[in-house]
């Protein structure tokens, strides 16, 4: 499979094909057919070749396959070729392997909608975007999978396009990202002008030559890698680009789960991990990387604990997830933060489908206040979502345990990291645990509370979906709690994972300094975290189960406060105003309706008019006269006479 | 002798008369007879130069001049009659329908 | 130095044809007179023929009064060719009209014998002749229509201000003898050359006969006339006096200037300029605001007067030929265009506004189609003669260093286009208006309207033959 | 070579062969009049499809070249002097592939069918002759020949204020070209051979044996780039084509955006940069600023129009200044992306208009508050329309990426602060874009006229699906298209470097 991984590309791309041209004739069981299998073959592959893959000595593990020259233009030459490396195949594992199992939850999630060949068709175009994006082995072919993905984003978050606001978010969702966009591209003209290459390997080798040491001050990699990262703000959703995500939530659950959770949003810490060498010699840079990171994880996790729609605390939780794995990986600490991205994967997944059945069952309630009592009816949705919760919060021995403290602990003692970041991403996982639980506990304890707000056409209780739905949830529980063992801490074992990567983390610079600073050791601040954890888990439990009235009391005490983050800081509001409807104005009033139309235009129309009057002022000249007729020949003769007069004689 | 200038000046204010005459004056006749004006003033400026090159062509000219004028004569009343028979008048400004 | 008749022949065939019309006029029953104007045209055929006989002599005929050259004969066999389009247009405009058909086509006749007479004149008592000749049937021709106020008026400012203006050349000619000892071109030519400063009437007759030649050429700000004789007199003496007489003029002035007076270039060329850009923007500015088609076409024909200027300016060889070139196109366009304006204009010329042009587009396609090629043309856009005419004045211009001249021609044919289009819009994209009278078009205007298009298509696609004759033409 | 020879002349004469066929059919015959001009177009399609199988990439001077005297008179040498080079070829094709198409989107013209096709036909003849031309006086007849079929499709055929955008359209481009005249006939003049042909002058003035003054060169190049930019549109020339758009039938607008605009930038490509390379490398800054005015202006407007053509004609703007900005950046990257820009323009926006077309067939508006969540009632359609939006705002594996990025990317390696603001225009693109598909596809079906539309029949999936192939073809495999345009990039880029080469002081990034 070693040789013709590539095919697991293309085959998502025939499944798509297919089922959207002519998916509106096929029955609803060939759709589903079609498109999981293709899937779930491409998974196959990547199995297989994964397989392969560790049989290879460590030094191998770098293969390139090229398909066909795609731009060629003087000395510009982008190939549509793959790479395969570790760091691909550990994300080509992740997305093929959650995106089945997200196929398969999604066939019956959506048997009830319309155009399910259309979502069909979507979501297989996505894994092959993602497929390229993940695989490519230039920047240039990785920015069609990048900007693919998005596209895939925008049509799956509008698939209820009836829904106006459904059609607001795919757009918002495409144009932010696409100003992310903007600085990735600007990013590759700069990479292709200094290294004279788009090919990653190529890029890293001429940069090691040309850098082999970090380099003070702001230079050139220090722009690259800042509009790189620029891209990978709007992709990830980080500050200041994050503004889409939540808003991304129009779509359906499935899609959510796995666009806007597991895998796409994961690309821009993906291609950060990708351009380590690049990273690694541009400090100030990586510096900035971790400072949007642990306050953009600060900032969601903050507005997560006040939102209703169970969606929208998902969504910001994955800002903040990704947040720290931006930390992590501006901390230095690449293989930390695919780590956290391979976990997160999981068990962000993992409640995104839990939070659909309980959707699905409620009837699309998504209002945390109108449910609660659920754990009766749906226990398998119970049980995975409790697993998934203490994943994310980090209780330890569940996977998201490992790669958090992973990320805290590199944070706090690689050269590039500090007390600051640490003591942040530490209240931050205090808050992941609070508002996770809050989730919980509002969801699955408490009274009945949908039944009086919904409506009596459904009498019977929720009920949990049929099996084949369950098989995901099983296998993703499965893995929230034993992912974490690929990476070990050292005062527990080794990190296998870290270990794997490593042949994609070459043509690093010297390090300044090996040793590791810091007073601390590694199990002591894990355990101060797991302390923060607890106790955000116990600030939840005696919120919203022990006494829901403080909750109100706290909301009065702090209106203010609460006002601000239930309005989630007036970010939406602030862009809006700023840049949204100030550009359309100007556009309006000034460019078109003055510039095109008054002055342009005017002054063309004016020239006319302008002629127009000119012509009837000559046209006087005609009086009709005999007698003036003759005065003007007369004139004409007079004035030849005073020329000759003057000049010649 | 008279020198040639005294004759060319005498023809020039001839001519002048002429021209202003058409400019100035309404009536038809009136104008056409001033143009006549214009033609004898050129046919002097003629003879003058006749006589003083000594050649004999600039007064043949004279000749054609005036068969010309003849000629225009004959059309130019013919239009006249036209006129005042439309108009009951001479006044040459009443022909002013056409204009702009 | 001897008569040479045959050098004259054609202008003797053509005014023995004017007398014998005048003398058959009475014996011709009253049905049959049309047939005066095939007898016209006869004789027109005639003296084409002699003229294409004659081709290639040259030298002096007719005591030193004529010349003969190529130039003469390519300008006789224009003038020969619009008179003898001018008569098929007229037979059927005249039975439309009532009016008399022998005395128009006898006066045609001794108009084209004028503008023959000034095209080989070698000498300017023969050219104020000839130009007489041409006026005094043209005066008449344009009041042909004794029963209207217009067309009498029109007569009337015509011949006052022609005969004020000839008054003009008169004068000048008489001051150019008085300088040059002469009225022989040649030898005033070698006067010229041989003297090193000129007399003050040198110049004054030059003066004076760009004011007497200007007049006929409509030249700004000589042009006052033009408009308003062009609005009044019949449609077919318009084109008449668009392209007979106006070509007999400038071929006039460019054997004046540049056989004559080429010495004194400098001192004519910084006029005509001036003349040329007054021309070009009265007449195309002055058109835009027109609601009366003949008198648009009068402004334009104006404004194409001030285009032929600009090559008369550039005062060297490509500047006469291309004149010669551009009458033939400009000759081709307007004949096409008022033959097309005869036949829309219906009995008694009523419809005659641009607003009367309005959808006639499918129903008369064929006059839609034609004129809409002769707008075209006029407006100066390539496929057809009128942008090739263009392209050759302006280069002359351009080689003579006259670049601000060719930029402001430029910009006068572009807002020139506007007119020209609106009339095309109006007859394919214009409101529907009431039918009318229905538009009759009988084959002999049939026919000259298809040669028209045919040669202004011909002339824009294939300019090599006209240029390649033009510039033969232009010996001196 | 022998028989290739006469190819281009062939493609002149098809057409006008069908023309005067077209001519001689009665007026009633409508199906006939469709049917004549559709074999016509498309043999011309067919046959300029030879052009690319004979085409030799390796060569750097003209091809297919056909040069005999039109008439030499009197010091006045006109030649008729066709040929196409890598540059030329593919607009060729294009013109070629684009009236087909849009004769087949006139199915719904109903009225004057004879006279629409005839125009239609004689457009064609003008457009290829406008980019085979070799000869300065041969390509105005062609350029300006152009105008008037263009000018009555638009007044004739048009929509409500048709005469208006029809006489500005005319009075715009006639005002630019008219002063191109004047400058054709001065080089005439500077040309000691006195003849108009293009590939001598050029290769004259490059070898210095016409010599400019510096004056003389600079009033030579602003009237050629006035002519041009008119065209293009470039800002601020750019006034008459929202309106011509608007008011231009379907066919009209699709030739107008695919292949009157391209001719602008063919002229740039073609006079101004070979012809007078100094003042073109003097003058970049000046353009490349109005160029990015046009990219962002153009897109900031295009947000705001209340009617999809409008909307798209002002992105036609965005997208062209993109183009302009390739060209003045000077490098192989920027020229060739900006010559492969044009094609995929030509493309995408002849695609949209079509779009336009019909839906507008359907419903007779197109402004977007008439429309909303057409995406129900037409799935195809606005499956369609997604693709083609998306390929106009250059996604990458669509063809307007390729393009775009080239443009941008040798732009970049020029002038990094001219590319990135220019970078702009792509948020902006998505913006507009996207926001029209929103008001016109997504939502509820609120206004009831739209019901019962029907989706696309076959004819229109005919036209729509190979342009869509085509457009994932030149998104994926650009080499089929670059390959042929190296040679003839590379002869520009080289004659402007020619130039460029005493200015030694530019400084090759450092990188610290």
């Amino acid at each position: 499979m070693l040789e013709n991984y590539w095919v697991l590309i293309l085959i998502p791309l025939f499944g798509f094909a297919i089922n959207g041209i002519f998916g509106r004739r096929f029955s609803r069981q060939v759709i589903a057919w079609l498109s999981c299998s293709t899937v779930g073959l491409s998974f196959l592959i990547c199995l297989l070749t994964f397989w392969e893959f560790i049989q290879l000595p460590v030094d191998k593990r770098t293969i390139s396959r090229s398909l066909f020259t795609w731009i060629q233009s003087g000395n510009l030459v982008s190939e549509f070729s793959f790479l395969l490396d570790p760091l691909s195949m550990v994300m080509i594992l992740v997305v093929t392997g959650v995106g089945f199992l997200i196929h398969v939850y999604s066939v019956e999630y959506m048997a009830g909608e319309e155009g399910y060949y259309r979502y069909f068709s979507y979501l297989n175009l996505f894994i092959f975007m993602m497929s390229v994006l993940v695989l490519a082995d230039n920047y240039l072919l990785m920015f069609v999978g990048w900007e693919g993905v998005g596209l895939c984003s925008y049509l799956l978050i509008g698939y209820y396009f009836e829904k106006r606001s459904a059609g607001d978010a795919a757009k918002k969702a495409f144009i932010v990202n696409r100003i992310g966009d903007v600085g990735f591209i600007i990013g590759i003209f700069l990479i292709f002008r200094q290294f004279g290459s788009l090919e990653y390997l190529t890029v890293f080798r001429t940069v090691s030559d040309q850098f082999p040491e970090p380099t003070a001050g702001f230079g050139v990699l220090g722009a690259i890698t800042l509009l790189l990262f620029i891209g990978a703000t709007g992709k990830s959703a980080q500050i200041p680009l994050y503004v889409w995500l939540p808003d991304a939530m129009e779509g359906p659950t499935p899609v959510s789960a796995l666009i806007h959770a597991a895998t796409m949003v994961t690309a821009g810490v993906y291609m950060i991990a990708r351009s380590a060498p690049l990273y690694t010699r541009a400090p100030e840079t990586l510096f900035i990387v971790a400072a949007v990171g642990i306050s953009t994880a600060l900032l969601a996790a903050l507005i997560a604990t006040a939102q209703r729609d169970i969606k929208k605390v998902l969504a910001y939780s994955t800002i903040s997830q990704l947040g720290y794995m931006f930390l992590a990986v501006g901390v230095g600490a690449f293989s930390a933060g695919i780590f956290h991205l391979m976990t997160h994967a999981f068990f962000k997944a993992l409640l995104f489908l839990g939070s659909g059945s309980v959707i699905l069952a409620l009837h699309h309630e998504q209002d945390l206040m109108k449910m609660g009592g659920l754990r009766k009816y749906l226990r398998v949705t119970f049980y995975t979502m409790w697993i998934a919760t203490l994943a994310i919060a980090g209780v330890p021995l569940f996977s998201g345990f490992f790669s958090k403290e992973e990320i805290l602990w590199k944070a706090y003692s690689s050269p590039l990291g500090n007390g600051a970041f640490w003591f942040v991403g530490v209240l931050v996982a205090g808050l992941t645990a609070f508002y996770m639980f809050r989730l919980i506990f509002l969801v699955f304890y408490g009274a009945d509370r949908f039944e009086e707000a919904h409506h009596e056409s459904t009498p019977h209780s929720p009920t949990e979906p049929s099996s084949l739905i369950k098989v995901p949830f099983m296998i993703l529980a499965f893995f929230s709690i034993v992912a974490g063992f690929v990476g070990l801490p050292k005062y527990l074992g080794t990190n296998r994972l870290e270990g794997f990567l490593a042949p994609s983390f070459r043509y690093m610079p010297e390090p300044a300094s090996v040793e590791e600073h810091g007073h601390f050791s590694e199990s002591h601040l894990a355990l101060i975290a797991i302390l923060v954890t607890f106790f955000g888990i116990a600030a939840a439990y005696q919120l919203y189960i022990r006494d829901r009235q403080i909750t109100e009391r706290l909301a009065n005490r702090f209106s203010l406060l609460y006002q601000l983050i239930w309005r989630k800081f007036f970010v939406d509001e602030i862009y809006d105003w700023m840049l949204v409807r100030s550009i359309r104005g100007f556009s309006r009033k000034i460019l078109w309706e003055n510039i095109d139309v008054n002055v342009i235009d005017g002054l063309v129309n004016g020239t006319a008019s302008l002629m127009q009057t000119w012509s009837h002022a000559l046209k006087r000249i005609q009086s009709g006269y005999a007698r003036v007729y003759a005065t003007w020949i007369l004139g004409g003769a007079i004035l030849i006479f005073l020329y000759y007069y003057l000049t010649s004689f | 002798m008279v020198p040639a200038t005294h004759y060319l000046a005498l023809a020039a204010i001839l001519f002048a008369i002429g021209a202003l005459g058409v400019i100035i004056r309404r009536n038809v006749i009136t104008m056409f007879m001033c143009v006549e004006l214009m033609l004898n003033a050129v046919n002097l400026t003629f003879i003058t130069f006749s006589r003083f090159l000594n050649q004999v062509d600039g007064q043949i000219f004279v000749f054609f001049v005036m068969t010309v004028a003849a000629a225009e004569a004959a059309v130019g009343l013919a239009l006249i009659v036209l006129l005042s028979r439309r108009t009951d008048t001479l006044d040459v400004d009443q022909a002013n329908t056409m204009k702009w | 130095m001897d008569i040479n008749y045959t050098a004259v022949l054609p202008e003797i065939i053509l005014s023995l044809f004017g007398i014998l019309i005048m003398i058959l006029i009475p014996f011709t029953p009253k049905a049959r007179q049309s047939a005066l104007g095939f007898v016209a045209l006869f004789g027109m055929v005639l003296a084409l023929i002699c003229v294409s006989a004659q081709c290639g002599a040259t030298g002096l005929a007719f005591f030193g009064m004529i010349f003969q050259d190529y130039f003469g004969q390519f300008c006789k066999i224009l003038f020969l060719f619009a008179s003898a389009a001018i008569v098929l247009v007229s037979i059927n405009y005249l039975e439309r009209e009532k009016l008399p058909y022998g005395e128009f086509f006898s006066l045609l006749l001794f108009a084209t014998v004028g503008m023959l007479l000034m095209a080989t004149s070698a000498d300017l008592i023969m050219t104020f002749l000839g130009l007489e000749v041409l006026s005094i049937s043209t005066y008449v021709l344009a009041g042909f229509k004794e029963g209207e106020m217009k067309s009498t008026e029109s007569a009337l400012k015509y011949f006052l201000l022609g005969a004020f203006s000839s008054g003009f050349l008169l004068y000048g000619i008489a001051f150019v003898y008085g300088a040059a000892g002469s009225t022989k071109y040649l030898k005033i030519a070698q006067v010229i050359e041989a003297s090193e400063n000129y007399p003050p009437t040198l110049f004054l007759g030059l003066g004076l006969m760009v004011v007497g030649f200007g007049f006929k050429a409509a030249l700004a700000p000589f042009h006052v006339w033009t408009p308003d004789v062009y609005e009044g007199a019949p449609v077919p003496i318009t084109a008449h006096l668009a392209v007979g007489s106006k070509a007999a003029a400038f071929v006039a002035l460019v054997r004046v200037l540049y056989q004559v007076l080429p010495e004194l270039s400098q001192h004519w060329q910084a006029i005509l300029w001036v003349s040329a850009v007054l021309t070009m923007a009265i007449g195309n500015i002055a058109a835009l605001a027109q609601t009366n088609i003949k008198r648009m076409l009068a402004y334009s024909s104006i404004a194409h007067a001030g285009y032929l200027l600009v090559g008369l300016t550039a005062h060297n060889r490509l500047g006469a030929q291309s004149i010669l070139f551009y009458l033939v196109a400009y000759a081709f366009m307007t004949l096409g265009a008022f033959a097309v304006v005869q036949a829309i204009g219906r009995e008694g010329e009523k419809y005659i506004g641009i607003d009367d042009y309005s959808d006639l587009g499918y129903r008369y396609p064929f006059l839609s189609i034609t004129l809409s090629v002769f707008l075209i043309s006029l407006a100066g856009i390539p496929a057809t003669g009128g942008f090739m005419g263009k392209l050759f004045l302006f280069a002359a211009a351009m080689q003579s260093e006259m670049y601000w001249l060719v930029v402001i021609a430029v910009i006068a044919s572009a807002i020139g286009i506007y007119y020209y289009l609106r009339v095309i819009v109006l007859m394919y994209m214009g409101e529907s208006k009431d039918e009318g009278t229905p538009i009759i078009v009988p084959t002999p205007v049939r026919i000259v309207i298809a040669i028209m298009v045919v040669g202004t298509l011909y002339l824009g696609i294939f300019p090599g033959t006209f240029l390649h004759l033009a510039s033969e033409a232009v010996s001196f | 070579m022998l028989e290739t020879e006469v190819l281009l002349t062939a493609l002149l004469l098809i057409p006008a062969a069908g023309a005067s066929m077209v001519a001689f059919v009665p007026s009633r015959k409508i199906h006939l009049l469709r049917g004549t001009a559709l074999f016509f177009t498309t043999l011309t399609f067919l046959c300029s499809l030879l052009l690319v199988s004979h085409f030799d990439s390796e060569i750097d001077t003209m091809q297919f070249v056909q040069d005999i005297s039109w008439f030499d008179v009197g010091g006045v040498h006109v030649r008729y002097h066709v040929g196409i080079d890598g540059i030329s070829l593919f607009l060729v094709i294009l013109t070629t592939f684009l009236v087909p198409v849009a004769v087949l989107a006139s199915w719904s013209i109903e009225e004057k069918v004879k006279s629409y096709m005839f125009f239609m036909l004689l457009l064609e003849v003008g457009m290829i002759g406008v980019f085979i031309s070799l000869d300065l006086i041969l390509f105005y007849v062609f350029w300006e020949v152009m105008l008037v079929p263009m000018y009555f499709l638009i007044g004739v055929w048009g929509g409500e204020r048709r005469i208006y955008a029809a006489v500005k359209f005319f009075i715009y481009t006639m005002a630019g070209s008219l002063l191109m005249l004047a400058a054709i006939i001065s080089l005439y003049f500077f040309n000691e051979a006195q003849n108009f042909d293009l590939v001598e002058i050029t290769q004259k003035l490059s070898s210095g044996e016409i010599v400019l003054s510096p004056l003389a060169e600079r009033l030579l190049f602003l009237a050629f780039f006035l002519a041009f930019a008119v065209k293009v549109p470039l800002f601020p020339f750019h006034t008459w084509l929202p309106d011509a758009h608007v008011e231009a039938p379907t066919a009209g607008s699709v030739l107008l955006a695919g292949i009157l605009l391209k001719m602008g930038i063919y002229g740039l490509l073609r006079f101004c940069l070979p012809m007078f390379p100094a003042v073109s490398v003097q003058l970049a800054p000046a353009i490349s600023l109005l160029a990015i005015i046009g990219i962002i202006y153009g897109a900031l407007v295009a947000m705001v129009q209340p009617d999809i053509k409008k909307l798209v004609a002002y992105s036609s703007i965005s997208h062209l200044g993109f183009v302009v900005l390739g060209i003045f950046a000077f490098n192989f990257q920027s020229i060739e992306g900006a010559t492969y820009q044009m094609l995929n323009h030509g493309v995408s926006t002849g695609a949209l208009f079509l779009l336009v077309g019909m839906i507008y067939d359907r419903r007779h508006t197109h402004l977007i508050e008439d429309f909303g969540g057409l995406a129900h009632v037409m799935p195809c359609y606005a499956a369609f329309f997604m693709v083609i939006a998306l390929s106009s705002i250059g996604l990458p594996g669509l063809n307007g990426f390729v393009g775009e990025f080239l443009i941008l990317q040798g732009t970049f390696l020029e002038n990094a602060g001219r590319a990135a603001f220019a970078a702009s225009g792509i948020v902006l693109s998505a913006v507009y874009m996207l926001w029209m598909y929103q008001r016109v596809f997504m939502g509820t079906l609120q206004n009831e006229k739209n019901l019962a539309l029907p989706d696309l029949n076959w004819r229109e999936i005919l036209i729509l699906v190979p342009i869509v192939i085509l457009a994932l073809w030149m998104g994926l495999y650009s080499s089929t298209f670059l390959r042929k345009m190296d040679t003839s990039v590379q002869k520009v880029v080289d004659r402007i470097e020619h130039v460029r080469e005493p200015q030694i002081y530019r400084v090759e990034y450092s990188g610290h």
